[in-house]
């Protein structure tokens, strides 16, 4: 990716004073998350240690297991532990076991317990098959780079969302060959509500597709296909957030996903899920998806759809230093962080572009080495198609004006219907026009010192850095209650999934973060 | 002046000149980007009622998915003479105005629950409508004076927000729905009411939705009393609902 | 592994599902922009076979004008099966096969005349495929060996044109045109065909025309031997014109 | 209009050079000019001595008169002169020797010569009535300027091409309503070639309107009206140019036209006009226009519609230069100087974008009070509308980013038909928000020294003062013998329109061109 250039002269105290008390946030968090777990993540180790399928009434293996741990109180052992000692016991698989415990053939409540140490060894075999497959993988997309390369211009990048697998794979393809380099299969709505994944290969969703891990293989051998017939790594991007947040980073990781929306709040504020259990499963997802070398795809951007895009945009970036800080917590690399923001401004805004330009390029020197995540214009576009396709394009241009990294494509039709193939053509052949005839925009245009544009990124950045001060002082769950972030107010015992939030006992183990943790930094 | 006059029993597209009935057209075909996929283009804007399509764009989206932009001269005139329009007929009022109506028609706080129901997460749309603040400058229920609003935000089960609206004793519901892919809002339209009319609950409450894609017309179909599309402001859904109101209560 | 199968004896659009049908549709109506006017665009639209139009943009243009974006559902299928396009048949051949071509079978240089007629001023479609340097890398007919070509530039009309033809001796006429409105173009190339036959000229040449806007369909309706659209290059109207005049050289 | 800044430097001693050489050529041929005449030329001049209507064969009375005269070789006198004669000999206004000329009633060939002064005398009042009816539209002009102000940002341009003056009307005021600031009725095709202006309203053209007096002033009033409803004064443009050149010019002076496309070599390059025919046509269209407060537009886009708008750019320039010494030479000042260059460069030439903006900013630069008129795309333009608004909306970012004067907006049908009622407005549409939104990015943006815009306009320029060099050696009309422009050859004595050259006699006068020479520059 290109070299960050400082072409606006912003506050660097200002800068350190936000990101410390980000920092500071973070770390009081994780205090507490350290102390926790959560059935989603105990089913998410259930998925590590190799639990997969559904019993006779679809309900998957993983959640059967954590749900009889969690109707007997052994949840805060972790699941590890308990199918530790019961590989210990009946020297079967963790597969094995689970099947037993859904067929009723295994009784967890009569778990033999074992030490801590035995636990671990009991599993060590299954842990150690999960992180050389996921290491495999991780050397897949290193080799798919190192024979093809990688761009160093803005990622085009994608949605499909027929609700059907096998025609989104169609729609995916087109759009790889058409030039896309990021390919995001939408979640059907409310799928970020269940509290399990669904199973298998899926042809009915709304808005969307169901994220299954079928559907991520399915999709990740279609979009390999197209790679080598373009001589082009397409990357897969898919929804690693909801209710169950880390078994989707496992599901990513297992089947070689590249890029994940993946954020610290955005379940808290826009699901309505509660705080404690989001904060918690963020926590183990990113150390997940950091292993196994995924971007990570922040959700400051939606703030923007709710809140005013002038008013709010130091929302946006204290959330990005909010969402670094837990990254870092969690292991994950810079190079991975693809904080999100968006082009949100009202068109009827004058001089909205060079407040769009400011806050892109703020952004870009703020975190220089993060895969920014830029959105495009949803709230404002209308059905006027015509004139979407120039806000979409304009867009495009604060993208190539200050080098964001994975640029998510706007549609023309996005106030009215999910993106036809047609759609998608339009807003490629939009993008790759503008990146082509503006190729070395950034480099020719300079910003003048005191401008409107140079003053507004220090605006932002001041307001952001006070903000960060408040939060400091209140805490990540007063901050929530008090409805700094998108207008939304949310209590740290409301929302949706407390129940399956536990602390941990002190026999407690997760074998994964450890391994994990220890190596992301690759 | 024109050569043509104006003829609203057979009103036509206009593109430059009266009548000339100009339209485009885009599609895309699941064929190769050849001669005879343009034809099949031709073939269908034809059947379209598209006298002489001239096929503008032909663009090759994959190796079997063409995208066509066609021009032509339609045969299809519309009645406007003829026009009805489903409508909404309340009179808008100001919310002051709605307050002084409901003290003297009805003399009690009017009971309003909304909601974004079924899986639909879009809460824009019914704050919108419901929150003080409002939108665009017009305030929302919440601040009007003679209305007692609850907003149960989004996702909420047909089920629960009829537990709600009973327990709450609603006089009216406020549904909201704004995905519409395979028909999503329909489906969860339909059973609101469906569940309202086996708990022998519909007539008790005046049932009003919206949203982008939602006309007056299709509400209606579906068994609700309106329907509001976009551009919605609070006291176009007051006006009509505590009109309503009045009307049953005094009944 | 669809739902449904692709039936190209029953083709339709598709938006983003196999047979979803989507099309998109965007006209103007000499109305003011308010319900009615939506509903005759909806009307319009459904005479035009959309089952469920829904109008995504109601733009006023001015007092009475209103421009309406509407999508919707097809209810039209194309027999992709049956579709033959009348498409010019001659094998395409490179400028030294034709030229080969050329002394083969006709033994002496081609004399093509040609010429945008009317008051069409458009010359860079004629210059395309007669100017030496070509077109889009390949060469006019003034580079190739064994064709006598003439190009006489624009706005030439059809009198002056045919009268230059006959002195030159011209085997092949080529006709451009490019301005299209109220099918300038159609009266313009029926008058030179007329003239030819009222002159008994026509079977004296072979007839070809060209512009954006031309199809072989629409040329041979007219009266022409060919006809030929965008993107053509000389090679494609030199071998259907030479293969065309040495069956008639050789009958 | 806004002040130009130096944002390239460019080299002024290459400026100086261009220009002087430019000035040299016209000066050239101005002394030419000054030698002849043309039947066109005269029949403006009947025309502003107030000579109009037809004949029963539809044939305009200029015309009737003028041809009498050539018929009898005494078009070298001017029609100023031997209408003088007659007016002295008989009483009769202009417009009843002209009827009577028509009618067969008078002879022109009998007329009885008088002395240059005794005609000038005689033909005073008529000159002096059309002085004062023109002085009058440009005072009306101005106070609708005083009443509701003029835009210092660029003026919104758009096209009207019905055929139907009824229907263009309704376009036109729906456009000016929509923001349109000047409105262009097409001509119809062919119309340049016809050595007559047509007569009255008029329903029937081809890709255009006829320029007819009659539809001029129909125009205007529609137009006034929109204006004095707006509260904002809506310019008309028409086509100055082709075989009657200067009696359109009259025409528009008559009507209160603003702005007039002229150009000193259009018509001989893409339509076929006979150099000398031309060059003597427009200095006395232009004398016109300058006194009538007309903004000319030269036609330099035209040649990239052929021509390589990369390799050719430098062309564009030097005829500019050429234009504006041209236009000094028949006074008129450099404020109503629209000199034409386009946005022409194919849009997948990588870094276009960045040569645009060159060539814009070099332009204003070099050209700073003149009113530039710039073209949006056309020949790149395709059936592809949806791609081709956002090349429109690229042509609008360089207007704004550039300030340019006069900006023709792009319509995304270029490609198909002449403007539809609603492509016009999304054009308006698109415009208008990349204004606002981008209000003061050239104030805000600066371009790297020695960067590639910087280096492109400077070898443009170089370029151009090369060509101009060369073409200062040879003199215009073998340089329009060579195919310089456009790479379209025209010889000194080919082309249409010839005939109507006539070397002046020596008792020849044109009472218009001094007094409005002498008052051009108000
Ligand atoms: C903001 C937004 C979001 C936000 C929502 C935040 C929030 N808290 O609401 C977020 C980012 C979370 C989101 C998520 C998704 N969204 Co969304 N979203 C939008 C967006 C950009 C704007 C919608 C909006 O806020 N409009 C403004 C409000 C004021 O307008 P309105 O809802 O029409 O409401 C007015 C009237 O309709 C009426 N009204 C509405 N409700 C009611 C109720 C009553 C009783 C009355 C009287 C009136 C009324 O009054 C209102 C005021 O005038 C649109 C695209 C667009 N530009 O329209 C897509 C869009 C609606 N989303 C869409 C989709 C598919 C999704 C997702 C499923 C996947 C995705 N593409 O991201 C997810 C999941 C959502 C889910 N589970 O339901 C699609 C829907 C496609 C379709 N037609 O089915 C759209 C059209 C985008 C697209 N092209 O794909 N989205
Ligand atoms: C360049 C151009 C001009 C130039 C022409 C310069 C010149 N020397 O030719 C200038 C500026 C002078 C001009 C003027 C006008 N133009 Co013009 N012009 C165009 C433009 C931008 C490009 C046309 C072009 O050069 N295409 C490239 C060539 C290579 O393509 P082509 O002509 O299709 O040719 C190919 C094939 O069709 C085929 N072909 C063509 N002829 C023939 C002949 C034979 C025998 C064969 C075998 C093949 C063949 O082979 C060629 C190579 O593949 C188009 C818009 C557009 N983007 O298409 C408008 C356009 C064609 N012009 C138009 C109009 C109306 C005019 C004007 C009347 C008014 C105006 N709007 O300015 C005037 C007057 C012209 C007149 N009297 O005819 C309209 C026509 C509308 C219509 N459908 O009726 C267009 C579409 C613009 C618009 N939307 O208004 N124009
Ligand atoms: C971080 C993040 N997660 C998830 C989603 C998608 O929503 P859902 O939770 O409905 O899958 C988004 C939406 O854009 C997002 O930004
Ligand atoms: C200076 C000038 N005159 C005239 C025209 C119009 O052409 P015509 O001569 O056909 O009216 C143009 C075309 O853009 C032009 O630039």
């Amino acid at each position: 990716m290109a070299e960050v250039k400082e072409k606006i002269r912003l506050d660097k105290s200002l800068i350190d004073k936000a990101r410390n008390s980000a920092k500071r946030v973070a770390e009081n968090t994780q205090s507490f998350i350290d102390l926790h777990t959560t059935i989603a993540v105990e089913r998410a180790v259930c998925r590590l240690l190799g639990i997969d399928g559904v019993n006779e009434f679809e309900v998957p293996l993983p959640n059967v297991v954590c749900d009889a741990l969690y109707g007997h109180d052994l949840l805060s052992n972790g699941a590890a532990y308990v199918i530790g000692c019961l590989i210990k016991e009946t020297g079967l698989s963790p597969q094995k076991i689970a099947e037993g415990i859904a067929n009723g053939e295994i009784d967890v409540a009569q778990f033999k317990p074992i030490s801590h140490l035995e636990a671990r060894e009991a599993v060590a075999d299954a842990v150690n098959a999960t992180i050389q497959r996921i290491r495999n993988n991780v050397s897949t997309r290193k080799s798919f780079l190192a024979e093809y390369g990688d761009k160093d211009t803005p990622y085009l990048y994608v949605i499909v969302a027929t609700g059907n697998i096998y025609e989104d794979i169609i729609q995916a393809q087109a759009a790889a060959r058409q030039g896309a380099d990021v390919i995001a299969v939408i979640r059907t709505t409310g799928q970020s509500l269940l509290d399990y994944v669904p199973y298998g290969p899926t042809t009915e969703g709304f808005g969307g597709t169901y994220a299954t891990q079928e559907n991520f293989r399915l999709m990740r051998a279609a979009l390999d296909e197209v790679s080598r017939e373009q001589k082009r790594y397409i990357r897969l991007c898919n929804y690693c957030s909801g209710l169950c947040m880390p078994e989707i980073a496992a599901m990513g990781a297992f089947e070689r996903l590249d890029v994940m929306l993946n954020d610290a709040l955005y379940g808290i504020l826009f699901r309505d899920i509660n705080p404690k259990r989001t904060l918690i499963d963020q926590y183990f997802s990113r150390v997940i998806n950091s292993f196994a070398g995924v971007i990570i795809n922040t959700g400051e951007d939606n703030y923007l759809t709710t809140a005013d895009a002038v008013e709010e945009a130091h929302t946006v970036l204290a959330s990005q230093f909010l969402n670094e800080q837990f990254a870092l917590c969690a292991g994950l690399p810079e190079e991975q962080m693809g904080l999100g923001h968006a082009f949100e401004i009202s068109p009827e805004v004058e001089n909205g572009f060079l407040y769009e330009i400011a806050q892109a390029q703020m952004a870009r020197q703020i975190f220089p080495k993060a895969p920014l995540k830029y959105m495009p214009p949803t709230k404002f576009m209308t059905g006027d198609i015509f004139m979407g396709n120039v806000q979409d394009a304009l867009f495009n241009i604060v993208t190539i004006a200050t080098n964001q990294r994975i640029h998510l494509l706007g549609m023309l039709t996005e106030a009215i219907h999910t993106p036809f193939m047609s759609d998608r053509a339009l807003a490629i052949e939009n993008a790759k026009y503008i990146f082509n005839t503006m190729k070395n925009l950034s480099d020719e245009i300079e910003f003048k010192q005191g401008g409107i544009i140079e003053n507004r990124a220090n605006e932002v950045l001041k307001r952001a850095a006070e903000l960060l001060g408040d939060i400091e002082k209140m805490g990540i769950f007063q901050t929530l209650e008090q409805g700094i972030f998108a207008g939304i107010k949310r209590s740290s015992d409301g929302g949706k999934g407390l129940a399956g939030v536990v602390k941990k006992s002190d026999i407690y183990f997760n074998p994964f973060i450890e391994i994990m943790k220890g190596e992301a930094k690759q | 002046m024109n050569e043509k006059e104006l003829n609203l029993k057979q009103l036509k597209p206009y593109g430059d000149t009266l009548n000339d009935s100009k339209v485009q057209l885009s599609f895309t075909l699941p064929v190769p980007n050849d001669e005879k996929g343009k034809e099949a283009a031709r073939i269908l804007a034809k059947k379209m009622g598209l006298s002489e399509p001239n096929v503008a764009l032909a663009k090759s989206l994959d190796k079997d998915f063409t995208f066509y932009i066609v021009y032509g001269t339609c045969v299809h005139s519309v009645d406007y003479t003829e026009i009805k329009v489903q409508a909404v007929e309340s009179k808008v009022m100001e919310m002051e105005e709605t307050d002084e109506f409901i003290k003297t028609h009805i003399g009690r706080k009017v009971v309003v629950v909304g909601a974004a129901t079924g899986s639909d997460a879009h809460t824009v749309g019914i704050d919108a409508i419901m929150n003080r603040k409002g939108y665009a400058g017009h305030y929302g229920l919440e601040r009007y004076e003679m209305i007692d609003a609850h907003n149960l935000g989004a996702q909420v089960p047909n089920e629960e927000f009829i537990r709600k609206a009973v327990e709450l004793n609603a006089d009216v519901l406020l549904v909201s729905q704004t995905v519409t892919q395979k028909d999503v809002h329909i489906k969860n339209l339909t059973e609101l009411v469906e569940l309202l009319e086996a708990e022998g609950l519909r007539s008790r409450f005046i049932v009003v939705c919206g949203g982008a894609r939602i006309t007056h017309e299709l509400a209606k179909e579906l068994g609700y009393d309106a329907g509001f599309g976009a551009g919605t402001f609070a006291e176009h859904v007051a006006s009509f609902a505590v009109e309503m109101l009045a009307k049953k209560l005094n009944k």
